[in-house]
């Protein structure tokens, strides 16, 4: 907001990336494509990790997964479920957020400000736990409650992982589409607003296609990383994927074998995140693509 | 073994009254602490706490982080394979409780339809799974047994299975006194419900085994175990 | 000369910017095929009397009338002036097509689509006409081979002509261009003056600001010259460059060779 | 009645109020923070460069090291790594003859952390290190520096500013992930927390009280990070 | 003309990229004082030539030596060259002032920094007296009011003049200047042109890459024209520009005015 309207100081000759573009660790859209994987060095290597493979195929134990297929898959399911849902949900509060930030006035942009800072500065295992543990065991104090048609839901566990994924989510989003929304050049909108375009208008057809547009990268990272906050849901009793492979650890009281599965099934899941966003990135090419 | 340095006794981190919990001093209190450090003092071992998850407890047994687990755990075939067991050290009824509104039996018919909570890969997950959960019941598992009786409170649950005493420590609490009464205890089932609760040891450690099993033999003997017994519990917490 | 009809008209505009008084007084009216070539010094309020005209900037006095319908403005708490409806000036802006300096295209959209967004969605033009219409206006400028490329993969002067092409799309009464060539490269200017030169021709009413001298001088049926924020000077081309009154205009136009 | 009910007294410091477990809880929080940051960075410097400059090899492990660790939950590499990594480490010191060595849940932390910071120190550093202009090094190169003496006095400080916003994101994410180490049973904020409130039944409250530490850990983090900032973009004109 | 001795002399030089070859053997010596400027048109290799003196570039084939000391290459694997003795290379080139078109300042460092940085931290000279000579190099460059400020915040021109006091600094055998006004604004031209065209009347050996063909002609004692890799002509300056033989020639200087 603040370099945005001002004469931007006339000495500047060296400049900074703006902070949003500084080179996302979390945005993981290098990895290699297809031709890149046939270099010599590359075969060898692929040749060590499949000897490493078939070594943890063959000396581990892995008689119980006919048994768990089933509840890995629904478990699957059900992770995917919680990303997705959280996901978009989170990116639906996340956008009013980071336009209040960036354009509403201070009784509005303040407490949005709050909110990012509050949930970004705590762990989402405590919020969650908050929720859940805390909220949660207070509802059933009041009768009304009890009574009212929501009580079915609530008692329910995934209200509230659906409930603290969304609000995290939409926090760190929303730190997102703020840099993305005050990104998007003031002439593109200033031309928009040439053309007759009514706010509403402008806000649907330029700026926030705009905003994602510039924002996709990031916004890929970030969902990554809520793919991983996902198997913390596992501690209030939704059983999803996470929470299979621990239930299978304790039965079977195997430490490894689980896990590596559970390390194998988030690599494809991120692969295929990834891939998704690729797809739709590329739909929009940028130069330095 | 390193008989220099004092032998880590696993504990599961997460508090389970009355058998272990800690205070705000990070002073460890219940029963079995107490079992534990009589233990100790009579095979005249060095012994110290250290908390583990419940979830990682065995893995930590595994890979050596801890040498025992005196943590409420069940001697059950399937434990069998991946670690040893020492002589049980007591051995108490599964028990089902509920909100005193609700009026049923804990059998397979009272508890059909109901959704009931235990705790994650304990015996009580797999009898609950097998009798209820086959019978038409939702089994509902949470990692800590603190966390089961939290949701039964707030009324997210409609049933609870577990260990009777920790149920009765619960039902003594505050929460638990205005919440929920005891439904009864379930049939015994040697199979899943296991011979009792003995110190966790990693395979092979035999010389600590016979120590320990000694040990528990000596307090069992000498009175020890039943004095402090007497403390939390009015009947014989080391079962038939 | 006959009286052709008023297409611009504007009266008395003042406009400052907190302390700073830019315009000062401003009146010039363009008449149906009128093309008014604004030159000036930096920093003399051209941009912002361009801006005035489609209310991009809202002038603190004065008033601006396109094709005869005064755009209504009401004082507003802090002592300026503020639109009075907001759908009268997007009526009005929908038909007056602005070139920018630095093109503005929208980014996420591929040329035609920049050409065929405010025919379709501000002045509600079924798709498949506005298509028709675009790719003829972009075979135009010609920049048809590049219909369905994105802003970001073409040189200046294309997207500038881009641009020329969406500001035509939308019949426009008349045309405002701000220095349309001042961001491009010197081989690169002479495609988009090509091209402003060729709807000069064509009668369009056309309100240029811009740097190049010698292309106000060609193309323009009249030239206003901008100091300290008022009119110093206008007339027909000849006049202006080869008659100037103006110390000051004499001046700028020496030192502009 | 919840409302007039919050115990205070059970935030005193001295037991039987748990206030002074939860500061301890946040020193420990704290300290694998900073250990595990310090080993990020280590392991960050060495990747970033290992990944610039090394050989192909070299590269593409960096590269499965950096995919892997950041595409899986932190969670899951938690428990691989604590377990793993320290059975691993006991059998290559049973198998050169030492024994067992003890590992204490700190240095296991620390350790987990490093792992997981590294990875996306790599990032940072190596987008770092390329957003220094050519120019700069071909400089340094030009007036005879080795190419130690340049990564030290050119490379490093120049990449500094961009680096900055990376890793001081990545210093906020550490302190946070600190509270997974509550699964392995390490007696960080997360874990007393839930003790605490276990305990003493009062959830609101501790779990309130954990996020209020969290929030002011972060708000003094990000004060101090502004501080640095500053320092570190002086040759920089403003935006 | 006394037989000075040679500050740089270049043996058959030729470096290829791949399948092109640049440059195609060239031989140069500069002797101590004299001034060659390099001319020529865009992308015939004068930057690849200035940069193969001091080893930025590892030439094909061919030798280079500073004060008579030739830089050891040994054939590497692809079949290149590559220097035997990296500390050979980086010694000499601590006696080589490199003056980018660029600049390269370090951004991290002040300007009085920068130009102590290679004489402290490669030459070990002490801070103290580095930091006298370099106040008083920067005095001479008229930039002794900026010796605190960081690059960025220095117009083009000041940066420039820093770059030379930097290559001043190490008290360097010989200057190498590669362009050092063509990323300035004409008007900032000027300052920079008038530090070097001092350091030549001082008979600094100095061996420049410049298309401002007047400076050259005023300020070289030889002047180097290169086309298609090799040299097409050389002489003095008269002769280069008053006389040009080869049509090339002829054709680059009409063309460059
Ligand atoms: N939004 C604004 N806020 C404050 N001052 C402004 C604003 N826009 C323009 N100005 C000032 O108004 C004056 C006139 O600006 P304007 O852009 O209209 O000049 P111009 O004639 O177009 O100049 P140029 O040829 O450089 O484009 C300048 O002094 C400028 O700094
Ligand atoms: N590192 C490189 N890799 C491949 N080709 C290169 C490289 N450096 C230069 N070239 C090529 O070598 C040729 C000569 O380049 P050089 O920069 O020496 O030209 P120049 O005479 O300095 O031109 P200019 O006046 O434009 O600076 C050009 O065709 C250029 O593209
Ligand atoms: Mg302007
Ligand atoms: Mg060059």
């Amino acid at each position: 907001m603040k370099g945005e309207r001002g004469a931007s100081a006339p000495e500047a000759r060296v400049t900074l990336p703006p902070e949003e573009s500084t080179l996302d660790a979390t945005a993981l859209t290098s990895l290699p494509r297809g031709r890149a994987l046939l270099e010599p060095h590359r075969i060898a290597l692929m040749a060590v990790a499949a000897g490493i493979v078939f070594c943890a195929a063959w000396f581990m134990r892995w008689d119980w997964l006919p048994q768990y297929a089933g509840a890995i898959a629904s478990g699957v399911g059900v992770t995917l479920l919680m990303l997705v849902s959280t996901s978009l949900l989170g990116f639906f509060f996340a956008v009013p957020i980071a336009l209040v930030q960036v354009t509403g006035p201070w009784w509005l942009s303040l407490p949005a400000q709050g909110f990012c800072t509050v949930i970004r500065g705590t762990p989402l295992l405590l919020q969650l736990w908050l929720l859940y543990y805390g909220l949660g065991s207070l509802f059933p104090q009041f009768p009304e409650i009890r009574q009212s048609f929501l009580w079915p839901y609530l008692r329910e566990a995934w209200p509230y992982g659906v409930a603290a994924l969304t609000l995290s989510f939409a926090a760190y989003e929303g730190e997102v589409m703020r840099g993305a929304f005050a990104g998007v050049p003031r002439g593109e909108l200033e031309a928009a607003r040439a053309y007759g375009m009514s706010r509403w208008k402008l806000f649907w057809r330029i700026w926030l296609p705009r905003a994602v547009h510039r924002a996709l990268p990031t916004l890929n990272g970030e969902t990554v990383l809520q793919l991983k906050a996902t198997p913390l849901v596992a501690t209030i009793t939704v059983i999803d994927v996470y929470a299979v492979i621990s239930k299978i650890r304790q039965v079977t009281y195997l430490t490894y074998e689980p896990l590596l599965l559970l390390a194998l099934i988030y690599l494809i899941l991120t692969a295929l995140l990834v891939a998704a966003f690729r797809y739709f990135e590329k739909r929009i090419p940028t130069r330095s693509a | 073994g390193a008989a220099a340095e004092p032998l880590k006794v696993g504990f599961a981190a997460e508090p389970y009254p009355p058998f272990a919990s800690p205070d705000a001093s990070g002073n460890w209190e219940g029963w079995e602490v107490e079992f534990m450090q009589a233990m100790c003092k009579q095979a005249k071992l060095e012994c110290v706490i250290t908390p583990v998850a419940w979830d990682g407890i065995i893995p930590a047994l595994t890979s050596k982080k801890i040498d025992m687990i005196v943590g409420s755990m069940s001697i059950t075939p399937e434990r069998l394979k991946t670690i040893d067991f020492s002589d049980k050290y007591y051995n108490t009824p599964t028990g089902v409780i509920g909100p005193k509104s609700e009026k049923f039996a804990a059998t397979p018919e009272g508890l059909k339809g109901k959704t009931i909570g235990v705790q994650v890969a304990t015996i009580h997950q797999d009898y609950a799974t097998k009798y209820f959960g086959g019978a038409g019941a939702t089994v509902k598992e949470y990692q800590t047994q603190d966390e089961v009786n939290a949701d039964l409170a707030a009324g997210r649950l409609d049933a609870v299975q577990a260990d009777a005493i920790a149920l009765d420590a619960f039902l003594k609490s505050d929460q638990g006194k205005q919440c929920c009464d005891l439904k009864g205890n379930v049939k015994d089932d040697p199979e899943i419900l296991g011979a009792g609760v003995g110190v966790g040891l990693r395979k092979g450690d035999t010389e600590l085994k016979d120590k320990i099993n000694a040990a528990i033999k000596a307090i069992r003997a000498d009175g020890t175990y039943d004095t402090f017994s007497k403390k939390y519990f009015d009947f014989d917490v080391y079962g038939g | 000369m006959t009286e052709r009809a008023e297409a611009i008209a504007v009266r008395d505009l003042y406009k400052r910017f907190g302390a700073l008084e830019v315009l000062k007084g401003i009146s010039l009216t363009a008449r149906e095929g009128d093309v008014i070539a604004i030159i000036g010094g930096s920093g003399s309020g051209k941009s912002t009397f361009l801006r005035c005209i489609n209310m991009l900037e809202v002038p603190s006095r004065g008033s601006v009338a396109i094709r005869g319908e005064e755009i209504a403005l009401r004082s507003d708490r802090l002592g300026g002036l503020t639109p009075s409806d907001r759908r009268q000036v997007q009526r009005l802006r929908a038909r007056l097509g602005m070139v920018f300096q630095s093109f503005n295209l929208w980014q996420h959209m591929t040329i035609i689509q920049n050409v065929i967004e405010a025919p379709v969605h501000v002045l509600g033009v079924p798709k498949a006409e506005a298509i028709e219409r675009g790719e003829a206006l972009l075979r135009r400028v010609g920049l048809f081979d590049k219909r369905d490329v994105y802003p970001a993969f073409l040189s200046g002067g294309q997207q500038q002509r881009a641009a020329i092409a969406r500001a035509l799309a939308i019949q426009p009464h008349a045309m405002l261009f701000d220095e349309p060539t001042s961001a491009l490269d010197p081989e690169l200017v002479g495609e988009v003056l090509g091209v402003i030169g060729d709807l000069a021709q064509e009668q369009r009413t056309m309100i240029l600001v811009t740097h190049e001298m010698k292309f106000a001088r060609n193309v323009a049926s009249h030239i206003v010259f901008l100091a300290h924020g008022v009119i110093e000077e206008q007339g027909p081309p000849e006049q202006i460059f080869g008659d100037p009154k103006s110390e000051l205009l004499k001046k700028f136009i020496s030192s502009s060779h | 009645m919840a409302a007039d009910m919050i115990n205070w007294s059970l935030l005193a410091l001295e037991p039987p109020g748990w206030g002074g477990v939860l500061l301890a809880g946040l020193m420990n929080s704290i300290k694998i923070a900073l250990g595990g940051y310090s080993l990020g960075l280590v392991l960050g410097t060495g990747g970033a460069f290992g990944k610039l400059y090394g050989g192909p090899v070299l590269r593409d492990l960096m590269e499965v090291y950096t995919t892997v660790v950041r595409a899986v939950p932190e969670l899951v590499l938690i428990l691989l790594l604590y377990y793993a990594g320290t059975d691993l480490l006991n059998r290559v010191s049973a198998a050169l003859g030492y024994g067992s060595v003890d590992i204490s849940g700190l240095a296991a932390g620390i350790f987990v952390i490093g792992v997981v910071q590294g990875a996306y120190s790599t990032e940072v550093l190596r987008g770092a290190i390329l957003a220094v202009p050519a120019g700069q090094i071909e400089a340094a190169r030009a007036f005879g520096m080795s190419p130690l003496m340049i990564m030290r006095r050119v490379t490093l400080p120049a990449m500094l500013p961009h680096a900055l916003p990376g890793l001081s994101n990545l210093w906020l994410i550490c302190t946070k992930d600190t509270a997974l180490l509550a699964v392995v049973g390490f007696s960080e904020l997360t874990l007393v927390t839930r003790q605490a409130a276990g305990t003493t039944k009062a959830y609101m409250l501790f779990f309130c009280a954990a996020g209020v530490l969290y929030l002011l850990l972060t708000l003094v983090s990000s004060l101090i990070i502004r501080v640095i900032e500053a320092r570190a973009r002086r040759g920089w004109a403003a935006r």
